[in-house]
Formats: structure tokens, sequence, C-alpha cells
């Protein structure tokens, strides 16, 4: 890690040079009946559309790794057989462009499940890999409990990570190519003032979390619980549609759907992001459910990110960003439904 | 010479809903020409009744798949006259862009898939897709066009989803605006061969005096509301529209019939053309004058010919349109709605002909009365006199069988009537 | 231009990263059906053999992995090898029809290519049960899976003690493999079948497969020390057997059961199959009882 | 001119298939013609031998009869039947074939007699109350909306050729919405059924930032008691969510229990 700062106006600078790969930045995407800015990750061309004063966006930046919707593979046939062809749907480096510590601490969850485990998905990887990624900073919001999950700050998955010092930035810079953009523009060494300013800043974030979340114990409570009454009473307020994994960073379930083409001579196969959280989510050969009731599946979408992946990567499947409870409409978030379920309902 | 026959059409195929023909003819002399409408009511003036404003361009806009973009437009603007609401420049432009589109993809289907076979002796579209590959083609390009056009302005093409009452929930983004200007021209020749195509058939020649209703345009080849005039003499303002249409109930038909100076008249690409003609675009008025279209010309197989005109029109229209929305930039789309009690009427000329809609609403915005008086409808009567006359001029000639059910097909095709929704 | 990234191309580019990695995902290997015997109307035996010699030989699995079967536009769909392991790429896969890749399956003829990926998944440790008794209770489709321990344990059958088969399925016309129980017994293997239904001209036993399971134990009023079992079946007989098993003295870890949950990737990355933390297609489908019963849901 | 049609060396059966029209507004049917970039493959995949808004010659032996529209007179329920005699499958073509579709919202007076004065006045007409198909007749297959979805369309009759399941998604709307990165209409002040909504239109509306009226009928398990509450809470009033429910017919039962609740006299 190499730290340097540099003036704000350099910033767009920056921007200029590295827009010469497809920049994927936060814009503003509308208001909300309240007047409040939406915003969400987007393609963008010019540095006076980027909203580097976001708070969190609507959805993840998921998607530029993780499709709604992939083409895992086409298929042409003719009458002597069949030829499968496979593309990873990335021909080209990208840059993210002021991702938060959080979703940059999702997508190293991902790495660890799509990428360090057996049969890594080449899907994934080869957009990971070709992701040039700056970090940016937070305000934290009161949903927001990245803090007690630890992901407030991003240790590594990323290119570089910038911090507003007021009228500098403060860069930490992790890889060789953002080393080498870095030199195209004005930086200096931090100073003895950097550093103060850096910590007064950081120690302003930390004291804006608002929301909490225990996970102390958190696998073994969950175990004891699984017949807790308050599964069943925010079962009842589901309504089973999927947005929270849609929203969500972190969810990476899918289904895969196969379709010949109408002319017969060829055929697409997609994987589709699916949610542990839909009716068929768990149904197999002979229409058995496994899971029919809504609150047997969103207890199992807690279960996935709270005990399963605990248990399998020593840390949980959920980053804190408080999306998922946002975007909700019955309102289920996870603090409150974690803090119920501790209380065995 | 042959003197009896006795023809039954029964229901008649490539038009819009069900109508059958019958036709039956003794030694000569004309015993029976029916024009009969069995299609099913759907109440659609009843349905209204006790719902919200906001309902109504939803639901009417289903009162016909083919023009339910028209439809649609034809309702917003009953309940913004209704609530005294103008719609800004912008929302008028797009709405007008939207309009043309589906009046071209509307003619061009009708042109190409279901009156061309008749003039190329085949039952469908099917043989042609073998026979003349590249006119199929052509007009698949040009609906396609039209079509993607909807989608962009109106959300969908069919039952649009962005036209509220207001104006737009969303807008067109500006670089598929500008993509769209580009396929429009681009898509000239491909207008002007079906033109050429359309040259080269025979198209009956069959004349009977008749009454013509349109809006009337001030400036500009009416569309979107304004007055009412009929080729006979008759004015009347849009809100007047019960006095252009008198429906009354025949046994003939589920659909109601309308009558103006004569027992009957027609509305139509026609109508407009008689009585609009000289605000048509010159590139669509030299397309009519090539065919000898002029005003007033009587013979109804000239629709045909009146739609492939308006293609024209709307097409260089539209990039006249889009070339103004390019230069300006957007503002808020929809503008707020204030409802009051009252009574809102909305005449939008649809490809078949002017259609009205008319809402009487209570304080609360709900509706208490609803009336829709659809182009077929009013064409009904005109199409049975019509055909009476051309029957009674075969069994003077003695037609053959054949001959007379084809061209009496024909003749109700050229009309392009979409009867489930004149019965709505 | 030099302010362009360079691509990275994780399958063999930069990187120094090794090639098999990613191309295990969405690589199928080429084979074809090169016989389709019906066994019942709804079941059908596959030979299904890798066409390249050399991935042929390359292909080898333990008895219980699964393998994905993919037909293009039509599916892709975890089957249980059901051949012997010694015959490497060139497997048998017994197959019920009851969607759309199945269904099409039934359709094709000889010499039709199909595309192979696997083998994946847990085994069952025959290799470790040697010097044991074996009890394979297998219920309907269950008795697929079984079919390649046993034949190992056949290649080997004198390294075994008493082996039995507990068999069940609704009735006569739904028994698999009818053809070869002669052969089992011929390698002194304990045969029980039992149906739910007789029907015409069975002689056989009537009733549930734990009937059949009482009456082993019965005989010896509990298990020997130093006996295996292993269990597959629909979920409802799982409980029943294994519950039977425990209380005749055998312990959690020396039962094994195959559980079949819904899979899109069989790589454990489409979450489908997941049972909390276990991944039945990574950490399954064969599992002891002992991590079952730990596991909520699972059965 | 068109051979045999085969899929992996599995000959496969060219459909003849047939198209039929109840009460409706002939817009599902025109959805079919309205596929310009792929009409003639798909006119290839199947025979059509009764197509009546697009061409005249007919022929009563079809395998498969797309049947639009709902039935609101005896003569429609009598030509159903004898549709069903000669199919093999029937595919309900549409929310109105499905539900009843905006048809059904004349259903919600009871009282025909004023429904028929309200539009003709004395003048006799005929009209009972409107039914879905499957009031009348065993339907094989739905596909739902209203418009229908062209690529939903030729999906199934890919699918049918081929001899796959037709199936439909059981999830909601909102999981395709989110999918198409929309702002969720809530969040703009707007009701929107996608919640309860069977999935399958892409979010067709609700991506045009037009909430969903509920074209596609219920999905699977739908939580409409707690639609209901989010309704309420967001201030949207009983009777713009009953304007929905009631729009399409696909909700028929539970818009019958909310207009009971409320009997707010809008009965005329
Ligand atoms: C480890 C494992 C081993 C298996 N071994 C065999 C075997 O040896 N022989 C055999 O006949 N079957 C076996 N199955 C079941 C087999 O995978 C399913 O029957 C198959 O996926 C159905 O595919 P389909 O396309 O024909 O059905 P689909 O058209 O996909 O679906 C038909 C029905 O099956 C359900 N279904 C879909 N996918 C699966 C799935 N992966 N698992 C279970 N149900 C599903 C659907 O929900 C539906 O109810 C095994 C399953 C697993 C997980
Ligand atoms: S807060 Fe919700 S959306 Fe965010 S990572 Fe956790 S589960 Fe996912
Ligand atoms: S707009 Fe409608 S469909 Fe979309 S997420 Fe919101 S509620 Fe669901
Ligand atoms: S969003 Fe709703 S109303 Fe619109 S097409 Fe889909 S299901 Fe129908």
């Amino acid at each position: 890690m190499l730290f340097k700062v540099f003036a704000k106006d350099e910033l767009p600078k920056l921007f200029d040079l590295l827009a010469a790969n497809p920049v994927i930045a936060p814009v503003q995407k509308g208001v909300d009946q309240h007047g409040v800015p939406l915003f969400d990750f987007d393609v963008v061309h010019d540095f006076a559309d980027l909203r580097l004063d976001y708070t969190s966006t609507i959805h993840s930046a998921k998607r530029y790794f993780l499709p709604y919707a992939e083409t895992l593979a086409t298929f042409t046939v003719d009458k002597g057989g069949w030829e499968k062809q496979v593309d990873l749907n990335i021909d080209r480096r990208q840059v993210l462009f002021g991702l938060h510590a959080c979703d940059i601490n999702a997508l190293n969850k991902l790495d660890k499940v799509l990428v360090q485990s057996a049969y890594p998905n080449p899907f994934y990887a080869a957009k990971r890999r070709n992701m040039f990624i700056i970090g940016l900073q937070c305000t934290p919001r009161p949903q927001c409990f990245c803090r007690s999950m630890g992901t407030d700050f991003a240790l590594h998955g990323f290119d570089m990570f910038l911090t507003d010092l007021g009228d500098s930035y403060f860069a930490e810079i992790l890889s060789a190519a953002a080393f080498q953009f870095m030199a195209r523009i004005v930086t200096r060494e931090p100073g003895h003032d950097d550093h103060e300013r850096y910590k007064a800043v950081v120690a302003e974030k930390n004291g804006r979390f608002q929301a909490k979340v225990d996970s102390s114990d958190l696998t073994k409570i969950l175990d004891m619980e699984f017949e807790s009454p308050a599964w069943k009473a925010w079962g009842d307020k589901c309504l089973s549609c999927g947005t929270c994994a849609n929203v969500c960073p972190t969810c990476y379930c899918y289904g895969v759907e196969e379709n010949v083409d109408l002319d017969l001579t060829g055929a697409v196969k997609t994987r589709r992001l699916h949610s542990c959280n839909l009716i068929d989510f768990a149904v197999v050969a002979g229409g058995h459910n496994f899971r029919p009731h809504s609150h047997a599946r969103l207890k199992y979408r807690y279960y996935h990110k709270h005990r399963g992946f605990v248990e399998a990567f020593e840390e949980a499947l959920c980053v804190g960003c408080g999306r998922c409870g946002e975007a909700c409409l019955a309102g289920i978030t996870v603090p409150a439904v974690i803090a119920s379920v501790r209380e065995g309902g | 010479m042959k003197l009896s026959c006795d023809i039954a059409v029964k229901p008649l195929s490539r038009v819009e809903g069900h109508g059958n023909i019958h036709i039956r003819i003794e030694d000569g002399v004309l015993q029976e020409a029916s024009w009969e409408v069995v299609e099913t009511p759907r109440f659609f003036e009843a349905m209204l009744v006790g719902k919200h404003w906001e309902n109504a361009p939803y639901i009417c806009g289903r009162i016909c798949g083919i023009c339910s973009i028209g439809h649609t437009l034809a309702s917003i603007r009953a309940v913004e006259n209704g609530f005294a609401i103008e719609p800004s420049s912008q929302t008028a432009a797009l709405r007008l862009l939207l309009k043309h589109m589906e009046t071209l993809q509307s003619h061009v289907l009708h042109l190409a898939f279901l009156v061309a076979p008749d003039f190329l002796g085949t039952g469908s579209v099917l043989p042609l897709t073998k026979s003349h590959p590249e006119a199929v083609q052509r007009a698949l390009r040009l609906k396609l066009l039209a079509n993607d056009a909807c989608d962009l302005i109106g959300g969908r093409r069919m039952h649009p989803t962005r036209t509220v009452v207001g104006g737009f929930t969303m807008l067109p983004d500006k670089a598929q605006l500008d993509l769209l200007l580009r396929r429009l021209r681009a898509a000239a020749p491909d207008l002007a061969a079906t033109a050429e195509l359309f040259a080269s058939f025979t198209i009956p020649d069959f004349v009977r005096e008749t009454e013509f209703v349109s809006l009337k345009g001030e400036t500009d080849y009416p569309f979107i509301g304004g007055a009412l005039m009929s080729s006979d003499g008759v004015e009347r303002p849009e809100a007047g529209y019960l006095a252009m249409t008198n429906e009354y109930c025949t046994p003939a038909s589920t659909a109601k019939w309308a009558k103006l100076s004569r027992p009957s008249f027609a509305v139509g690409a026609l109508a407009r053309c008689n009585n609009n003609f000289h605000l048509l675009h010159p590139t669509a008025r030299a397309v009519a004058e090539s065919f000898g279209l002029a005003p007033v010309c009587h013979n109804p197989f000239m629709t045909n010919i009146a739609q492939l005109v308006e293609c024209v029109h709307v097409m260089a229209d539209a990039a006249r349109l889009i070339e103004e929305l390019l230069d300006r930039s957007f503002t808020e789309p929809r503008q707020p709605v204030q409802s009051r009690a009252g009574l809102g009427v909305g005449a939008v000329e649809v490809p078949r002909g002017i259609l009205y809609h008319a809402y009487e609403f209570d304080d609360a915005g709900r509706i208490l009365h609803a009336d829709c008086v659809i182009p077929t409808g009013q064409n009904h009567a005109n199409i049975l006199h019509d055909l009476e006359a051309l029957a009674r001029s075969w069994a003077a000639a003695g037609t053959p069988d054949l001959e007379i059910e084809r061209l009496a097909c024909m003749l109700v095709r050229a009309y392009d009537p979409c009867i489930s929704c004149s019965v709505h | 231009m030099e302010n362009r990234l360079p691509f990275i191309d994780v399958l063999g580019g930069p990187g120094g990263r090794r090639r098999e990695d990613f191309t295990s995902f969405e690589y199928t290997l080429p084979a074809e059906i090169t016989s389709l015997y019906a066994l019942t109307p709804t079941e059908t035996l596959y030979q299904i053999r890798i066409i390249d010699p050399t991935a042929r030989q390359r292909f080898t699995f333990q008895p219980g992995q699964f393998v994905m079967l993919e037909l293009p536009g039509i599916g892709e769909a975890p089957f249980s090898i059901s051949s012997s392991p010694v015959r490497h790429g060139d497997i048998e896969l017994c197959i019920r029809r009851v969607g759309n890749l199945t269904n099409f399956l039934a359709r094709l003829t000889r010499g039709a290519r199909v595309g192979l990926s696997g083998p994946f998944g847990t085994h069952f440790p025959v290799e470790e049960m040697v010097g044991q008794d074996i009890l394979l209770l297998a219920g309907g489709l269950g008795i697929v899976p079984l079919r390649s321990p046993l034949s190992a344990v056949l290649e080997n059958r004198s390294n075994y003690g008493r082996v039995d088969i507990m068999y069940g399925a609704r009735n006569p016309a739904e028994l698999l493999f009818t053809y070869q129980y002669e052969e089992w017994r011929r390698f002194d293997i304990n045969l029980a079948i039992t149906v739910d239904q007789a029907g015409p001209g069975w002689q056989g036993p009537v009733g549930l497969i734990t009937e059949v399971l009482k009456e082993r134990l019965g005989q010896a009023g509990s298990l020997a020390t130093g006996t295996c079992a292993i269990v597959c079946g629909p979920p409802v007989m799982f409980r029943f057997v294994c519950d039977l098993l425990t209380r005749a003295g055998l312990p959690p870890q020396k039962m094994f059961v195959s559980l079949e949950r819904r899979m899109h990737c069989g790589r454990g990355k489409c979450c489908r199959c997941n049972i909390g933390s276990t991944y039945t297609c990574l950490d399954g489908p064969v599992f002891d009882y002992w991590s079952v019963m730990n596991l909520k849901e699972a059965i | 001119m068109r051979g045999q049609l085969s899929y992996l060396g599995v000959e496969l059966a060219r459909p003849r298939v047939a198209f039929f029209e109840l009460t409706s507004c002939e817009g599902c049917q025109l959805q079919i013609l309205n596929n310009e970039a792929s009409l003639l493959d798909f006119l290839s995949l199947v025979e059509v031998v009764n197509f009546r808004e697009a061409m005249t010659e007919r022929h009563d032996d079809y395998d498969v009869a797309f049947v639009e529209g709902s039935v609101s007179r005896a003569d429609e329920a009598d030509r159903l039947r004898a549709i069903r005699a000669n199919a093999k499958i029937l595919v309900a073509l549409g929310s109105c074939a499905c539900f009843g579709g905006v048809n059904q919202l004349k259903n919600r007076f009871r009282d025909l007699d004023w429904v028929k004065r309200e539009v003709y006045g004395d003048f006799p007409i005929i009209t009972q109350e409107v039914l879905p198909l499957s009031a009348v007749v065993d339907v094989d297959l739905c596909i739902y909306g209203c418009p229908i979805r062209k690529e939903e369309v030729e999906k199934i009759v890919t699918n049918l050729v081929l001899g796959k399941a037709i199936s439909h998604p059981r999830y909601p709307v909102c999981m395709e919405c989110q999918a198409s990165q929309n702002i969720c209409l809530f969040d703009l002040g707007e009701p929107c059924l996608g919640p309860v909504t069977r999935a399958g239109c892409n979010a067709w509306c609700p991506s045009n930032r037009r909430g969903c009226w509920g074209c596609r009928g219920p999905a699977d398990d739908a939580n409409l008691a707690q639609l209901e509450k989010i309704m309420a809470e967001r201030g949207v009033s009983a009777e713009a969510m009953l304007d929905r429910l009631e729009c399409f017919g696909g909700f028929a039962t539970q818009a019958d229990l909310l207009r009971s609740a409320a009997a707010d006299g809008r009965k005329p």
C-alpha cells in the first residue's frame, strides 16, 4: 500500500485518463416522492455526471460482475450433431469509479465462493479481474450496519481507494496499474497534517453509524432458534418477490434456463439470478418443494448468509449495506430480523 | 348470362372482428344485400361508470388492439378536456409522433397483409412470402420501424404504457430518437416501392356519392383534436360531436350506426384526404396525384390509396417532429392533474377514421357516463349502401358469383373495418 | 492508447493461472449414447461413452458420484452414475422421465450426441467397508446410485462379509434391473424385494421397506458390529430407515445416504442444492448420517 | 418447400395451428403479426390452418387452437366447445381468455339489464356474464398478458414443437423489475401490483414507469394481505388498489372481497 494526496481538481484529470476504458460510476437516477435523490451505477462518459457524494445506490454494482441474466453458452445444432460455444462476455478492462468499502468487501466475499473454491466460475472471474476499481470513503446512512459486519473498511480487492479530505483526496494505492495512473496527475506525499485529517474524517464517519447487528455467536443462535416464532412472523410479511436478492451485492444464487432458437438451428443457455425467497427455489423432481412456505425460505436466506457462509468462510455473506431492507416493501431489515430471532421471537 | 346467386361470407376474413356479407340476386334482380355485424358487445361505456378518471385511458385502450394508441390518446384527450388541461407542446409533439407511427403500422399492415392478397389473387400473405418475398420483407420492415417507434415513445406498441393524462410517464431517449430519424429516412425507398406495387394493381372502378366526415385541419393535416367537418359542409366544434354522429341502433348489427346529412357517411383515410387534401405534405400530395386521387373522390376502393398517401405524409411529418424534439431540451414529462366535474370530449383521427371519447365526471373525478363513437361504427351504414349499389350493378351486369364475392369482400376490406372495436 | 488497460484473459492469457481452473465450468465432454434400453415405461438405461478415447480413459469416478448431462436448449441435469467404476468414461445412467431433459433423452436414438461433465460430488466409501457386512437399502429410483457401489462390491465380493439388498418399489412393474437379480444372488447377495402393491403374478412380500428391514433385524436381534448401511430413496424413507438402523445400534457415521436436491451447476455455485451451509453437489450427494442428522431441513 | 422438422436427430411434427377469437380486442392475435423480425421463422415452425384476421383459407383439422377472448354469449360457448372437440391442445391466448380480461369489468355490476340499458338503451341485445375459457371447457395452456408478449409466444410454440413442458414463472413481477434496474414505483409514490402479479412480462409496465395492473394474474402464493397493508401505509386508496385488482380478472376473488369490504356505493 502506498499513500498519496492530490488536489480535488486533479480528479477530473484522472477520470479523463481512465475514460479510455468504459467507466462505471454512481449517477443520480431520479428523486423519490419526497425529493430525496436516488442513485445507481451506470456507464458514464462525462465527469460531470458522477455523483461522488452518493449515499448508497439502489442496486449494487454486482451486475457488472454477475449480470442478472447472462448467456453461459450458445449452441449450433445441425443434422450432424451440435457444438457448444462459451463466451465469458467480457473483452476489455472496465473501470468502476467510486465504490464504497462495503461493496468492495462484497466482491471479496464473492471471490471466496466464486473464484477461490473448487470449480471457479470463469464468467465472474473474468469480469472481476478486468475491473479496475477505485474505492471511495462513504458517509454512513442511518440504515448502514457495515461496521457490525466488519466491512466498513476494505483492505484489498480494489486498485486504489480515495478519502475526501475537504480540498484534496487521500489515496491508498494498491495496484501497479493504479500507481501508473497516479503518476500522470499531480500528487504529493501525505504529510502529518494529511494523516491527522484522514484520521479525523474516519473518526467522524465511525461516529455516524446507527444501525447495529449483534453477530456474536450468531451461527449457534440461528441453529437454536430454528423453530423460533419470529420466522413465521417475518414470513407472513414477506412478499416472496426476490427484490432483496436483486439489490444485494452478495446474493449470487441462480437458475439456468435453456431455450432452442425459433429456427431450431441453435440454442442458448442462460444463467439468471434467482432468489431463495422465490417459491420455486427448492422444488425438485415430482414437484416436491423443500421450502413451500415463505417463512422457511426467508429463514433460509439468513441461514445461508449468517450461518452457512460463516461456517465455510469464517465470515457472513452480508456486508451490512442495508439495501435489502430499504428495497423491501414489507420493511424486512437485517438488523430487525436478527434482533428478533436473538430474542427468540 | 347468370341471373341468380346467393352469396354468404360468414365471417369475412382479413379484417378485425366478425362481420357477415350476404348478397342474393334472383333473376337479375337484387333481393338482398346485407352487412351484418355479429361481434359480441363488451360494454366499455358501462364498465367505466363509477371508475376514477385514471382508469379511462388504461381500460379504453383495450377497445381495440390495432388502434389502441388512438383510443388511449382519445381517452386522455377527453379527460384532459374535461379538466381543462392543455398539454405542453412537448407532450403534444410526442403524442402526434406516436399517433403517426400507429397510423403507419396500421396502414402498412392493412395494405400489405390484408389488401395486397386480393389484388394478387391469394387468400393470405403466406403465399406472397414465396411469390413476392421482397414486397413482404419491405412491409415487414416498415411495420417493424413503426412498431419500434411506438415502443420507444409509448412504451409498448400495443396498449401503450407511457401515455397518461397530463403527458407521459417517461420520455424517449434522444439517442434513440435520433436513430429513429435515421431509420425513417432510410425507409423511404421501402414505401416508394410499396407504392409502385400498388400502382400495378387495377383499383375497381366504382363511384357512389357520399358525405365524408373528418377533423378539420387549420394549419396541419389533422390527427388530434380540433373542429369537425363534413364534405357536405357541416361544421361543429369537437364537443359537439353528437351532432356529427347521430348514432342509432339497428337489428343488423351489435354496433351502433351513424348518419349526418344523408342516410350514411364515410370516415377514414379517404375522408381525411378529401377534406384536408391541401394540408398533406407535398410529397404525399404528389403520390396522391400520381394515383389520380383528388378531392372529392367518391370511389371507396380508393381508401387503400388514401392510406398509402397518408403513409407518405406521416413519415415526412414524423421526421419533422423528431427534428424539432431533438432540438429542444426536454422538460418534465408529466403535468399535475386536477379533476373537476363536467364533460370532456376527445376527437382523434385513428387509422380507420374519426374516433370520439366523451366522459362526464363528478366532483371527485369519477365517471358518471361514458360514450365512445368508433370510426367503423360510423362507416357501417356507408358500407351497406356501397354494397347495395354494387350488388345492383352486378345484378344488372350478370357478374359471376366468385367475382361478386371477391369484389364484395374487397369493398368491405377497403374500409379497413375494425369490427370488434365498432361494437366495443 | 496507453490509457487503455490491458485485457486479462482468465482462460489462458497473462496472469499465469492454471488453465484447467477456469475451463471446468461450462466445459462439457462430447459423448455419445451407445445404447438405450427401456427398463420400465418410465425408466431407461443409457450407455454413454465419451467420444475422445484419451478423455474417456481419464474419466474416473467413485461409486455414488454423479455427472451433469446436457442437451442443447433442452436442459442439463445431474444423474448418478449407475455402472461400475472399473469402466471409466463409458458409463451407464438409469434415467426416469420426469421433465424436459429426461423426456427428450428418451426420444433420442443410438449415436446421439450428449454433453457430459463431472464426475461430481462425494461417494460411498466402499474401500473402507472391506471386511464388513453391508446393507444396501433402496426405494424406487434409489436403486440407481446403489448399483455402482454394488458393482464395486461384486468386483471384489470376497473382500466383504454379508451383503443384503433391500429394495422397495411401488409395484412390480416399477422394479428396476430385474434381469440382474439372479446374477446378484449368484454372488451370494441376500436380495429382499418388496412392493407397495402386488401385481399379477407377484409372489414376494407386500409392504414398506422398513418391514423387510425389521425382518432382517429380527433374525439377529440387532446388527453385527462391523455393519455399514447405504440408503437411497425418497426423503421420507431416510428418516424411517435410519431411525430403525440407529435403534439397531448402527452408529450414524456408518450409514450413508444419497440426497437429491435441485441443481443447476453441480459445482457449488448456483446454491440451489444448498442445505444450510452444505452444498449437496460438493459436500454430497453422499453423506454419512451423522452429517445429515445435524443439518436442518436435510430430510 | 418445407422439409421435415427435426432437432438433435429427433423428428418433430409441425403442429397445425389455428387462431380463434371470442370477445376481445384481437390485440393478442395482432401481437403475433407484430413479430416482424421473426414472423417468417415462426410461420415455418408451424402450419397455420386458420387465422381469420390474416387469411381467408380455413380448415378444421388442427392440433393446437389458440383462442383469444372471453366468453360473453351462448353462441361463443358453443363455438368454444366445437374448437375444444377439434383441438388436441387448447391454448387460452391473453388475459381475456385466461381470466375474462377487461371484459369482466362489467360483471361487477351484477345487474346485466342495467349494463345493457346504459349502452344500448331499450334496444334488445344479448349478453351474459363474462367468463374465462376455463369456465366453459378444459384449457391446456395459458398465455398470460394484456397484451401477450410475442417473445413468450415464440418460446411457448418452440417448446410445444419440441415437446418441452411449458412453465410460467411462479414468482412475481418485482423479480424482473429489479433485474431491469428500475426505480421501484412505490418510491415514486405510484401504486404497483408487481409484488403479487405473475412475472413473465419482463416488467413491461414498471420499466416504463407505469405501475403494474396485474394483467397476468396472481403469482403463486401471492401475499395480497401484505400488499394491502403496504398500499394503505403509503396512502394509496383502497379504491386505487381495487381498480388494479379488478381490471383484468386474474384477481377476481380478491377484488370481490375488497369490493364487498368497501361497499362504497360506486355501484350506480
Ligand atoms: C445428485 C443427483 C443424482 C440424480 N440421479 C438421478 C438418476 O440417476 N436418475 C434419474 O432419473 N434422476 C436422477 N436425479 C434427478 C434428476 O436430476 C432430475 O430428475 C432431472 O433433473 C430432471 O430433469 P428434467 O429436465 O427432465 O426435468 P425438469 O423439466 O427440469 O423438471 C421436472 C421436474 O423435476 C424438477 N427438477 C428439475 N431439476 C431437478 C433436479 N436437478 N433435481 C431434482 N429435481 C429437479 C422440477 O422442479 C420439476 O418438478 C438425480 C438428482 C441429483 C441431484
Ligand atoms: S444488508 Fe442486505 S443487501 Fe446488503 S449485503 Fe446484507 S443481505 Fe445483502
Ligand atoms: S415497481 Fe412494482 S414490480 Fe417493480 S419492484 Fe416496485 S413493486 Fe415491484
Ligand atoms: S407489468 Fe403487470 S400489467 Fe404490465 S404487462 Fe406485466 S403483468 Fe401486465
